[in-house]
């Protein structure tokens, strides 16, 4: 069970208050109406799946309610930062070769 | 079932608000409520008797989130006050006095009882006095709020009681 | 006291005797005894018989690392437990074990039989056969034949009967340090770290008492380091505690036995605790197992690890054979040696594989009278239940093995050395470093989240007189020979067998354990890995660490299914909700049926009705009076803020900035993908306040959507959801008589059509109690919804029942309510879609807010394949015979006599008796359906096909002058 | 040698020592008609019908591990055809009858087990999704049968009789031909029969990079042995076809999440079937070794880290404990993890891709052991024709444009 810093409620919580809810940053088009197909289809289901760092979204549902942003290693299961919704990801530094 | 002299006992009917509001309405709501809101998250701040569920109530639960709780008789009075201060302010105060039910967890092994079902950490270090905030507690959500070293206000939703209730007396056979 | 006991020492009690049997035999232990001490004690040393061979086997180890004795413990029925450890069996006054895998009885197994087809049974044997013969049909011998005999004798012990009434409790702990093991070296970890009172430091052992290797020696330190421990208030000392597994981030779960080694325990007292640690640090002092030596013969009854021959010996007292013969690569096996003389057993040689062994070990040896033989191995055992002699052999420098004499014993102590128990480190995830000098695995680099510190000989680093290492077999003169050297004791596997693997191409160290089954016994090879390791690497002549490691996986020992459970059973399985009329419902004999963890009532019977009878009499009183519904589990939103309505404008398909004060509208939400996820009514009791329903079900993930919306994607949207679900008890009641029977009872609200109208919203008093009354329907009739404070429902409902009741009216449950809509051709969500449907698909076009801009599911619902012509549409279907009910789910088809594979035009999605029409319904979903108005189709069954007939979904007052009436 | 009664005899007789290795271990050739990523069971399956129904031997399947080290060798081989829409329907039919012949086919005995899988239903609302897949199961032609709840209690006699629980039985769907195979025999069985054709079975030898001419079209494959050209490119690496496809800069519809299963210790046999319960979400059936081999659920999050919170197992007993009341005093033995790819409609991909010569088959999510020898047939003949094979045409990349999933998520039936 991950151990999750809530950015809002600046406190390391169980897994279990939260839900993880998906990739992050993936904005939803201004105006839908003038995307294609295509690009509907890739805002609806493409997400990079990155074997190493991720940017996703988190639920503190069972907290503060808030929705969050977090940088994790998908390998390690180790979070890197966890920030706010409407802050820009983190400069990271460059991940350390193994 | 091992004697304990830790009670877990129903509060009494209250009514509870759920008021969403910024820095500044959250302050005058204070000033008419009589008691000011807490400034940080997961903070609890009572009025009156500590400890007891007759006092007045203000918990905050979320960035932006408060629940104000104050004894059932005096709920439509404190609706009609703020909602005179408020006027005009961009916020939301909604009635949940029937949402949820409250229990108080005292005696020496309410914390140990809390740990059979709740992963936060009850040490006076990590949980201190004050502190309020919502959790789990084994298959539901539940808001706990520590009033003294141990004695802990719970709120759960009105559906949960049954199951918070008999999910604490299991874990009573275990205190050994 | 038994010849088998030694004079004095060891943690036994031996003023305490204590009766217990095994296999139906009445034997005497003693207080401090395990299971296999305690038979030890009384001269038994053949407890079990080998998985795949039936070979004897005796108590090989002297803790949680044992493979062979395996015993089942019985109390009750229910409480029967399989599988056992002897070794950590802990005795009572009347315990009653017996043997397994084994008949008709341990001494004389049929099973045996196998033995003799052992050449037949090596690695791998069931891929290569049992496919024929040919003319049976393909795979039907083995699924038929082959697969039913070898299931019969698989399995070990024997699940219990009847189900487990025990109770397991659970438990999150917090510390600053979690020691697991308490050998020496975790007694002095925890000491360290407890000095520091804020440091709260949690100590655990899966033993009966703390002190590890040290309680062979009975030190008086051991008395003092634990007294010091159990009066620091920051320390927490967990026996019978076993750490199973090192998850993310520093949790570690434990398992902790509490009632298992007791005569009667109470069934009050849990049996088991499951502790979910978070600990800042785990310090790992979880020592070394011993591996045993490979050769020829090396499973018999009497053959022993050094390390427990010298436990049994110091710790419990037991002489575990009259003429002993140690076996070793390693200086610890001296040890063991001078404890057997000590305790009264004839030594008849130390076997030792190096040629020269420790200088003063050996001296001090030949002084006690034990000949050592160098450079020399066991090349054989004699005897069948019981070790009697052993064939030594000696190494020449040329690596050649030359079998010389034959020496009795009954006891063979053997240590090929030792492995450090990096179990719980490598499942931290963190790396092990390969020691070439000392010939182990030890803990190398921490993984990333996760501090771990080992201490002890778990480090791998091993005090001089435990260096020595042996991995893989010891040499033999000849390779043919039929006897078995044993690698896995429990599954049964050989050197050779690890050999034939590396012939037939499994040279991954993971191939060739799922090849040969080596290490994935109940130990997990905790006594053989290594040994197959060594073994692998000599056939493929390639290094240790150039082979790799299986993975080491939760849990360390095996753990009860129960304390995963907890409490978590029965009624607490998942919590019940029940709503505020529950009791009420309850006490009229409602039939409760569960969606999602609501209860709700679905018919209410009377007295010898049936199910049908009674939602046709519910049915009918709606429609022709007036019916009160329970609704209070709909999912409810208070919503508030200057933009709230802009905000649904975006989220639901419909619009809402007109909608005015005390109005509803009926609301359709669709996910991105332009799918209905939901629907519900949206009314607005301010210029900025909403109240919102949604679906039972949905309500949890309604909520989290529009929160995610409001935050994540309109930030700058004024407006602020509350989940009111539970805020309000909610009653419907509807019918032609519904305003007749709800005016008497309100203050507040002008009753009158024209007042009141159709989707209407008003706030004023039921039987005294503030409410939000909708005006509205889900059956077709004039109606109403009443909500009240939830805690003012159970004295609301016998009001409304009992004034129901009066004009000629009835309660009705949720199967009414699913017939009354679907006469109205209302959808549920779930039922008429599943995911795959838009708004138009079933019907509700309309409710599309027209000049939109956007809204969630728009773009969406505009995709190619969305907008294709052929999608399945909502229809409503009739059996042509007027008579039969079609079944849910049944599938549409154009044809009566569809071709086995051919597609289905849709599916019936609700089909019900329609008491109004006289008549079945049904909804259905139909490629193309709208534009097939009229047209028969079939809906194929087992006893042929059903046509029917398309017509509208709304079979029930199509102009909807009920509603305003 | 072919493996039957006959070779066992006479090499158990001469002391086993004749029997040769089962597949080849090759050095890499510099380059093949066709490179397949992914050794586990469904890209030797590909590569094993490519050699057998198309004739094209001149192919080298590349594992980065070890031979069914994926999900392949840990997944607890349910296998069954009752799906719900006609396209998966058709999919999971057309493998399920390769299993029927299959060890035949291989001489490799896979011990498909058809000992039924019945999915039990709790509540109303279980039965009527029950009962949309047993009809529509039927039209289809795939056996599927509705039990009442004594047929279900007589079907599985140590389930939980009671009626006062939680999720009392309301009945079930049992298709009896379902049941299990043993996972690494199938992935031995293939390699065997796959490497007899001429295959080059290529382990320890990581995809790192695809490597594509001017014009786009690929022409060869990177790895840690070295570059080896090749014709066509099949990706068939499950829970890490993002990584792989990522190197050809294709972005796929798909997440990757920790699946955990575990084992009980063996015992004397006690279920007789395969049983799933979606309401509760569990699923159970027991080797023929004898151990309980228990499905649990995914982790909420992606993760390559093949291990996953002890909450998930947690969940996954305490349900099987409900189900099976009598199991409580049993014990888990092992507990481990997969890395599965997940689509949005839970359905897989078959077929091309954007990049010419490059194919794809992934997707399987928690589900597609069953699909095994039908997923290798159908995806051998679509690289070899370049065309989708017609049961592989629907599970195409370009639903995710145009809308038509396949969802079988949606439909409430969890696959597995
Ligand atoms: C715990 C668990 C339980 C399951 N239970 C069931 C079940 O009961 N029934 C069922 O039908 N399905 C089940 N599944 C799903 C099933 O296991 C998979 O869908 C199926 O095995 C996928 O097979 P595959 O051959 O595509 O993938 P895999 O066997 O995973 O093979 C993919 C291979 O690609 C290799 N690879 C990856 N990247 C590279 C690279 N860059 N270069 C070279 N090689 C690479 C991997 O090492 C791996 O061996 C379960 C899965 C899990 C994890
Ligand atoms: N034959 C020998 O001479 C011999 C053998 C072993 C130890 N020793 C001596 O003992 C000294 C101390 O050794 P140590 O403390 O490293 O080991 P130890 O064997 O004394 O203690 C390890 C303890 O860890 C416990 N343990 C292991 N895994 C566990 C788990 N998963 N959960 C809970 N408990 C677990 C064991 O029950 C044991 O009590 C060594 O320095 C050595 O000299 C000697
Ligand atoms: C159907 C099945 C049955 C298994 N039975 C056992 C078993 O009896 N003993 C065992 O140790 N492991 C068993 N395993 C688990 C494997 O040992 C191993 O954990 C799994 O293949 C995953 O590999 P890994 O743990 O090496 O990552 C079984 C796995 C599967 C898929
Ligand atoms: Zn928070």
């Amino acid at each position: 069970m991950l151990l999750i810093l809530c950015p809002y409620c600046q406190s390391r919580r169980a897994e279990l208050e939260f839900r993880n809810v998906g990739a992050a940053h993936i904005s939803r088009p201004s105006d839908p109406q003038t995307t294609t197909d295509a690009q509907w289809g890739e805002f609806l289901y493409q997400r990079d799946n990155p074997k190493g760092r991720i940017a996703e979204r988190w639920l503190h549902i069972h907290g503060c309610g808030r929705y969050f942003n977090a940088i994790r290693d998908t390998i390690s299961d180790v979070f890197v930062t966890t920030y706010k919704s409407g802050e820009p990801p983190p400069a990271m530094p460059s991940e350390a070769k193994p | 079932m091992p004697d304990s002299a830790t009670m877990l006992t129903n509060a009494p009917p209250l009514a509870r608000f759920v008021l969403r509001a910024d820095a500044e309405t959250t302050i005058k709501a204070g000033a008419v409520y009589g008691l000011d809101l807490p400034l940080t998250i997961n903070q609890g701040a009572s009025k009156g008797e500590r400890g007891k569920p007759g006092a007045r109530v203000a918990l905050k639960l979320g960035p932006d989130e408060f629940w104000l709780i104050v004894p059932e008789a005096e709920g439509a009075g404190v609706r009609a006050l703020l909602d005179t201060a408020l006027a005009g302010c961009v916020c939301a105060l909604v009635d949940v006095s029937h949402r949820q039910v409250g229990f108080v967890l005292s005696g020496p092994d309410a914390a140990t009882l809390l740990s059979s079902g709740c992963p936060l950490d009850f040490d006076l270090r990590a949980f201190p006095l004050g502190m309020a905030t919502r959790s789990v507690f084994d298959k539901i959500e539940f808001m706990v709020w520590r009033m003294a070293q141990d004695v802990f206000r719970i709120e759960v939703a009105r559906s949960f009681g049954p199951y918070f209730e008999a999910m604490i007396a299991e874990a009573r056979h275990d205190l050994v | 006291m038994s010849r088998f006991r030694t004079g004095a020492g060891g943690r036994i009690d031996r003023a305490r005797g204590i009766n217990f049997t095994f296999d139906g035999r009445l034997y005497t232990g003693l207080q401090g005894d395990t299971l296999a001490s305690a038979l030890l004690a009384n001269g038994v040393h053949l407890v079990g018989r080998s998985f795949k061979y039936h070979r004897p086997r005796g108590i090989l180890a002297s803790g949680a690392e044992e493979p062979n004795a395996l015993v089942t413990v019985m109390r009750d029925a229910g409480r029967t437990t399989p599988n056992l450890r002897a070794t950590q069996v802990e005795i009572y006054e009347g315990l009653a074990a017996k043997s397994q895998n084994r008949w008709p009885s341990l001494e004389f197994d049929l099973g045996a039989v196998n033995a003799l087809a052992s050449p037949l049974l090596a690695s791998g044997f069931y891929y290569k056969t049992f496919m024929g013969p040919r003319f049976l049909g393909s795979n039907k011998a083995w699924a038929k034949l082959y697969e039913p005999l070898i299931r019969r004798a698989a399995g070990l012990g024997r699940a219990p009967e009847a189900p487990d009434p025990d109770r397991y409790a659970r438990r999150y702990a917090h510390c600053e340090v979690l020691v697991v093991g308490a050998g020496e070296a975790g007694l002095r970890a925890a000491l360290d770290a407890s000095a520091d009172p804020h440091c709260r430091v949690i100590l655990c052992d899966e033993q009966a008492e703390m002190g590890g290797w040290q309680l062979n020696a009975g030190s008086d330190d051991l008395v003092e380091m634990l007294e010091t421990l159990g009066a620091r208030p920051n320390v927490r000392l967990l026996a019978r505690t076993q750490a199973f597994g090192v998850y993310a981030q520093g949790a570690v779960a434990l398992a902790q036995r509490l009632t298992d080694h007791l005569a009667a325990p109470s069934p009050e007292t849990p049996r088991e605790r499951l502790w979910q640690v978070r600990a800042g640090e785990i310090v790992l002092a979880t020592g070394a197992i011993e591996r045993p030596l490979v050769f020829p013969g090396n499973d018999r009854p009497g053959v022993m690890l050094a390390g427990a021959v010298e436990t049994f010996a110091n710790r419990y007292g037991i002489r575990p054979g009259e003429r002993a013969v140690v076996a070793t690569t390693c200086n610890s096996a001296y040890g063991a040696a001078f404890a057997l003389k000590q305790a009264g057993v004839d030594l008849a040689a130390i076997i030792d594989l190096r040629d020269k062994p420790d200088p003063a070990l050996a001296a001090n040896a030949l002084k006690a009278g034990i000949p050592v033989h160098t450079a020399s191995v066991i090349v054989g055992t004699e005897g069948h239940k019981r070790v009697r002699s052993v064939r030594l052999g000696k190494v020449e420098p040329c690596g050649i093995v030359k079998s010389t004499d034959s020496i009795a014993c009954d006891l063979v102590a053997m240590s090929g050395g030792w492995v450090p128990s990096v179990h719980l480190f490598s499942q931290s995830r963190g790396k092990l470093a390969w020691n070439g000098e000392t010939g182990v695995y030890s803990p190398g680099k921490d993984a990333p989240g996760q501090k771990t510190r080992s201490v002890g000989l778990c480090s791998g680093e091993f005090p001089a007189d435990m260096r020595g290492f042996h991995n893989g077999a010891l040499p033999t003169p000849d390779e043919k020979g039929a006897a078995k050297a044993f690698v896995d004791f429990q599954n049964d596997v050989t050197a050779r067998d690890i050999r034939l693997a590396a012939r037939e191409g499994f040279h991954s160290v993971e191939h060739v354990k799922r090849y040969t089954t080596t290490g994935m016994a109940t130990d997990q090879g905790k006594t053989s890995n290594m040994n197959a390791l060594g073994i692998l690497s000599g056939a493929l002549e390639k290094p240790v660490p150039d082979i790799g490691l299986t993975t080491f996986r939760q849990p360390y020992t095996p753990v009860t299914f129960g304390i995963f459970a907890g409490a978590n059973r029965a009624g607490l399985f998942d919590p019940v909700r029940k709503t505020p009329a529950h009791a009420g419902a309850d006490a009229l004999g409602g039939v409760f049926e569960d969606v999602g963890l609501w209860k709700r009532a679905h018919h209410f019977p009377r007295k010898g009705e049936t199910m049908h009878a009674a939602v046709n009499r519910e049915c009918r009183a709606v429609r022709e009076a007036v019916g009160l519904f329970d609704a209070s589990t709909l999912g409810k939103i208070e919503l508030v803020g200057p933009d709230a309505a802009e905000f649904l404008d975006r989220v639901y398909v419909n619009s809402f900035a007109k909608l005015g004060i005390g109005r509803c509208r009926y609301a359709v939400l669709t996910n991105e993908a332009g799918y209905v996820i939901d629907d519900g009514v949206v009314a607005r009791l301010a210029q900025d306040r909403f109240h919102i329903t949604t679906t039972t079900g949905g309500a949890g993930r309604v909520f989290a959507m529009f929160e995610d919306y409001l935050q994540a994607e309109w930030p700058e949207l004024r407006a602020w959801q509350t989940s009111i679900t539970e805020q309000f008890a909610t009653f419907a009641i509807q019918g032609p008589k519904a305003r007749e029977v709800l005016a008497p009872l309100v203050e507040g609200i002008a009753m009158e059509n024209e007042a009141f109208p159709h989707m209407a919203m008003r706030e004023g008093r039921v039987a005294g109690i503030p409410a939000r009354v909708f005006r509205m329907s889900f059956t077709g009739e004039a109606g109403y919804e009443v909500n009240v404070p939830a805690g003012e429902g159970a004295r609301l409902w016998p009001v409304l029942l009992d004034a129901v009741d009066k004009a000629g009216g009835a309660v009705y449950g949720t199967e009414a309510m699913h017939v009354l809509r679907a006469e109205k051709g209302y959808i549920i969500v779930g039922q008429e879609t599943d995911g795959t449907m838009t708004p138009d698909d079933v019907g509700l076009g309309w409710a599309i807010g027209k000049g939109k801009r956007d809204f969630v599911g728009k773009r969406g619902m505009m995709r190619t394949d969305l907008i294709a012509p052929g999608r399945k549409q909502l229809v409503g279907l009739e059996t042509l015979d007027d008579k039969t009910v079609l079944e849910e789910g049944a599938q549409i088809t154009d044809t009566p006599t569809p071709a086995p594979g051919s597609a289905a035009l849709g599916h019936v999605t609700s089909s019900y008796w329609s008491e109004a029409l006289h008549r079945p319904i049904a909804l259905a979903v139909v490629a193309g359906g709208r534009g097939r108005m009229g047209e028969t189709l079939h809906v194929p069954m087992p006893g042929g096909a059903i046509p029917v007939r398309v017509v509208s979904p709304v079979f029930h007052d199509p102009e909807g002058a009920r509603l305003h009436a | 040698m072919k493996f039957s009664l006959i070779s066992l005899l006479k090499e158990g007789l001469t002391g086993n020592r004749g029997w040769p290795r089962q597949w080849r271990d090759p050095a890499p050739k510099a380059a093949y008609d066709v490179v397949i990523v992914g050794g586990g069971g469904h890209g030797l399956a590909t590569a094993y019908y490519l050699a057998k129904e198309h004739g094209i031997r001149n192919v080298a399947v590349l594992e980065k591990g070890w031979l069914g080290g994926g999900n392949t060798g840990r997944n607890t081989t349910v296998v069954r055809s009752n799906y719900l829409w006609e396209e998966s329907e058709r999919l999971y039919e057309h493998a399920m009858k390769l299993w029927e012949t299959l060890s035949d086919d291989l001489n490799y005995n896979v011990m498909y087990s058809p000992r039924g899988v019945l999915m039990l239903a709790h509540s109303i609302h279980d039965v009527q999704v029950g009962k949309r897949h047993v009809h529509a199961n039927r039209l289809a032609g795939i056996d599927n049968e509705w039990l009442s709840r004594e047929e279900v209690l007589d079907f599985c006699p140590i389930l939980n009789p009671a009626t006062d629980i939680r999720y009392p039985i309301a009945g079930g769907a049992l298709q009896r031909r379902g049941g299990t195979a043993r996972h690494d025999a199938v992935a031995w069985g293939y390699a065997r029969g796959a490497d007899r054709f001429g295959v080059d079975i290529i382990q320890n030898c990581e995809v790192k990079g695809i490597i594509r001419d001017a014009s786009g079209k690929v022409i060869g494959v990177e790895t840690t042995r070295g570059y080896i050209g090749a014709g066509k490119v099949g990706v068939v690496a499950a829970g890490h076809t993002s990584v792989v496809m990522g190197m050809a800069g294709v972005r796929m519809p798909l997440e990757s999440y920790p699946l955990q299963a575990l084992v009980s210790e063996p015992i004397k046999p006690i279920m007789p079937c395969v049983l799933m319960s979606n309401a509760i979400h569990a699923y159970m059936s027991q080797s023929d070794k004898g151990e309980l081999v228990i499905g649990a659920g995914t982790d909420q999050y992606v993760s390559y880290s093949q291990t996953g919170g002890l909450q998930i197992a947690q969940a996954t007993i305490e349900a099987i404990c409900e189900l099976f009341p009598m199991t409580r005093r049993l014990r888990m033995l092992r507990n481990w993890g997969g890395i599965v790819d997940v689509t949005p409609d839970r359905s897989p991909i078959i077929g091309k891709t954007p990049v010419e010569g490059l194919y794809v088959n992934c997707g399987w999510g928690t589900g597609g052991f069953k699909a095994t020898p039908g997923s290798g047939h159908v995806f051998a003949a679509t690289i070899a024709k370049g065309e989708p094979h017609p049961i592989a045409a629907p599970f195409t990349l370009e639903r995710f444009t145009t809308g038509r999933l396949i969802d079988e998520a949606a439909a409430a039936a969890v696959a597995h």
